[in-house]
């Protein structure tokens, strides 16, 4: 059987064994409701309890500041939405960035039509935000900042300790989309200064269908799922008790072990970063080159196209993305590239690996292998590739 | 993501004509790369016969399994014939194509076309000089 | 070990062991993200699309027209939310019922807040909402019209197939909230007529933190979660691929399965309501006597309060739920039994066992044989039952 | 739900006390149905102090438990000591009450100011008449 090396850990992980082993009783047996009088409620409520505990002490929170969504896509509608709708009185104007996630730019989006009003700040080539470019972004009627703690895709990770300074001093409430970071490095709601934080369980080897949002007490938020009494009020809804079991149990196993995956991940990631440059011409890192995801390898090959890279890495058994048009519904190139400055023909030939606990170095070193006569394939069929070897750039 | 077919797929991994035509009697670039796929295409003529074709792609599976379809189909058409070639032509030649890639990624039969164009510019003028 | 007895499927339902079997391979091993170019996703694509089939013909819908979400609940606020935002041009009027869920009643109240206007139509001392009374609440700027299929406490079924030619005469929308019978009793979205339906897995054995809601072709509709392009750019998040799948084998057991089950939970139902109300004295039943759900069993018993009797009744092994205000956080009695007219201290006095697969006719006569004792310790209690008596009321 | 402790269920199982005092000195009843709860408490004094309490009691667990506990904690009390029971000793005595349950379903301290306020002013009636 061929090789199979999956280096999409960004879009999602696989889910632990333990994690996995967590969850099957609550879909075996203990199908109670946790809202029920009766006993067959009993111990999933204390299931959702244990799980609540051990997501508030992940990031360093109280666990009645945990309220638990079906992903992280939810709990940035839930954020935004729910932070809008409750401050309207005070103001109608927020500020987020270019380069958030959908899940972020487009319930900005839906909130400009309904009247909001939306500053995005703009990131340097590295993609970084520059705090003071906040401060200047916000006014009297500023009710909501929401900044991604590091982008999916370029994984430049922000400096959000500082923003929150700036946004506190103002007086304004601080969200920060964490998915890549929460479970994946060290992060305290304390130390980075946030009011609300989103992060999910399938980003950290926990399952899909679950995610968390933190909101700091004393926080008002309007609900966005409205209906019964679940999560206290704030998210209404039958609790998804097994997945919500193993997104506890995923951050147990998150709290001892980010230290070691760190250092492991930093360490293949310079390596893999270090190994392609060195090997493929008219190759160049996006993001920042110390700021940045311990898994996120994120670089552009000049003169082709990233889903065509991907199919024969797939070919292959190699599993990455791509900041490219065609691997986009929207047919756009990369907004965060975009943002970053980076131009379209350079946007378009993007692959991001985005390592993660099952690669070794072994997969490194057979991406380094197969990667560079992929590249000199399409090149070859390249007209923009013919045209600069012709003004003397290509070789 | 919607799939390829298996024929798309042969067709990008051993695409047929790729290359240039240096003495080619029509060229036909299209795309940009904001889109994400540039495609030139060349074509070599005679007696009102596409002999050669060759193409040079930038951009997705579908742009290239698209260019190397156009280049098989034309070889031996006359210019007539060659161009009824669509867009639909291409892609139900290669079995469909994804939703989403039946405009961008299509182009190949634009490129015939703008190559055609400047073969009948080209041969035209000869024409008109031989008048 | 004592009996365990549990009769409240109308909260949640035990997972079928195929339904399990079918979403383990998709928590242990195939975890990948069916929005990836790669072939990690192919098998979970594969399983979300053959999942929508299965729902799909539970319903007589077409596969494009079923969209996953992860409770009943948000399948609810999509459907008013959404339709309200997307048609808010043509009016700003909503109709819906007093015995509704409160997923329906919240939404529709946070859309009171957002400017609509919304009217509830009543019901009869059944339970029951006459078409007739949708056609007078009908105007011209009414925009969506949303009537529950059966309520989940009293389990009366609407009739949704005249109530939908009344408002298709009017070329109004129209949501069935079908929770309690989608996946229980036969639906179909073409012979009720509906543009929108709301179902969820874990009301018919299937997993909890997954359900789906039906939109007819054409009826346009603004998206409740806003992010990526997952379910054709209608409900964004990363896709729950284990429950998805899990969904999907639950509306195929459904859809076999429907009528037998139907016909031995009638029986059950049947004789149940005969064995209690001829062994205690003042109790009454509340809902239709036919037009009931199978499973649907609600006595009220008079001068005593419901969560007392459940605390008794659980004692016993025996899970049910109950309508009153105690029992509720909001502390007010069933706004359902409150709708129909049941005075509120009989509403206290309410008792749902809801029955399901599991249970036999042992476990009737098990909760026949231990209700009348509760009944009677607690009216002994009670200053209500002792007033009656001297009233010459009770005996 | 938040559940009762076992010193509330155990007291809602075999409550002390149920019943009435027909030639009750003082007779306190609070609540109504639509909240859920009604609580009928008797007492008899003598002496200045308490000497019997009863109740008869229509609502959840957390309501039977509460008046048992009340009409525990008084018997045996003087009138003063009695007046000085509130919600929160007879939650406390119970080893807490689940926060929902605090105020609806904690009404026997209420109904006992009740009754004993029916005792002052009977027996108050009758001092009158002695003097
Ligand atoms: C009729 C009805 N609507 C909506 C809901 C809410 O569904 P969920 O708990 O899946 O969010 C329920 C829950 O049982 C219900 O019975
Ligand atoms: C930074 C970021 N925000 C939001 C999301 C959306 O999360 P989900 O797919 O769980 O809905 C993602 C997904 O990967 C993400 O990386």
């Amino acid at each position: 059987m061929k090789r199979k090396v999956y280096m999409d850990y960004a879009s999602t992980t696989p889910v632990r064994p333990e994690v996995a082993e967590a969850m099957i009783p609550y879909i075996k047996e203990e199908f109670g409701n946790p809202q029920s009088l009766h006993s067959f409620g009993d111990k999933p409520k204390q299931a959702v309890d244990e799980a609540r505990v051990k997501v508030a002490e992940l990031i360093g929170a109280l666990q009645e500041e945990i309220y638990f969504t079906s992903s992280g896509t939810e709990s940035d509608n839930f954020a935004l939405k729910g932070i809008a709708l409750a401050h309207q009185k005070k103001g109608k104007h927020i500020i987020t960035s270019e380069i958030e996630h959908h899940a972020v730019l487009h319930s900005a989006k839906s909130l400009e039509k309904l009247g909001f009003e939306v500053t995005y700040v703009p990131v340097d080539k590295f993609g970084l935000i520059d705090p003071q470019q906040v401060r200047s972004a916000i006014r009297k009627d500023t009710i909501l900042v929401s900044i991604v703690h590091a982008s999916n895709e370029v994984g430049t990770i922000e400096p959000i300790e500082e923003i929150s300074k700036v946004v506190k001093e103002a007086g304004v409430i601080f969200h920060t989309d964490a998915l890549q970071t929460a479970g994946t490095i060290p992060v305290s709601v304390n130390a980075l200064g946030v009011d609300l934080m989103s992060l999910a369980a399938h980003q950290f080897y926990g399952p899909k269908g679950v995610a968390a949002i933190y909101i700091r007490k004393g926080i008002r938020i309007t609900p966005f799922i409205d209906g019964g009494v679940q999560e206290n009020g704030r998210r209404a809804g039958t609790e998804n008790v097994p997945a919500i079991a193993g997104m506890g149990k995923a951050c147990e196993l998150a709290k001892s072990e980010i230290p070691g995956r760190v250092e492991a991940l930093t360490k293949l990631r310079d390596k893999f970063i270090q190994g392609l440059l060195s090997k493929i011409e008219h190759a160049y890192l996006n993001g920042h080159p110390t700021k940045r995801l311990p898994g996120n390898v994120n670089i552009s090959f000049e003169y082709i196209e990233g889903e065509s890279m991907l199919l024969f890495l797939n070919i292959e058994g190699v599993a990455a993305s791509s900041g490219s048009a065609c691997t986009s519904r929207a047919l756009k190139a990369s907004h965060v590239l975009t943002a970053m400055g980076v131009p379209p023909e350079i946007a378009q030939g993007s692959l991001l690996f985005s390592l993660g606990a099952g690669n070794s170095v072994e997969d490194i070193d057979y991406v380094c292998q197969i990667l560079p006569p992929i590249v000199e394939r399409l090149r070859k069929m390249s007209p923009l590739y013919e045209e600069a070897s012709k003004a003397g750039k290509g070789k | 993501m919607e799939k390829y077919t298996e024929k798309v797929m042969e067709h990008f991994q051993n695409p047929r004509n790729v290359g240039e035509i240096p003495d080619a009697d029509g060229v036909g670039t299209v795309g940009n790369p904001a889109c994400g796929d540039i495609m030139k295409l060349f074509i070599k003529v005679k007696d009102g016969k596409i002999v050669d074709a060759k193409f040079k792609t930038f951009g997705c599976g579908a742009a290239i399994a698209t260019s190397s379809m156009v280049t098989e189909l034309v070889i031996g058409k006359t210019i007539e014939e060659a161009l009824t070639i669509s867009k639909a032509t291409v892609a139900e030649a290669l079995g469909g194509l994804p939703p989403q890639k039946m405009h961008c990624s299509n182009l190949a039969a634009d490129a015939l076309k703008v190559a055609i164009d400047e073969y009948k510019a080209k041969s035209g003028g000869k024409k008109e000089e031989e008048k």
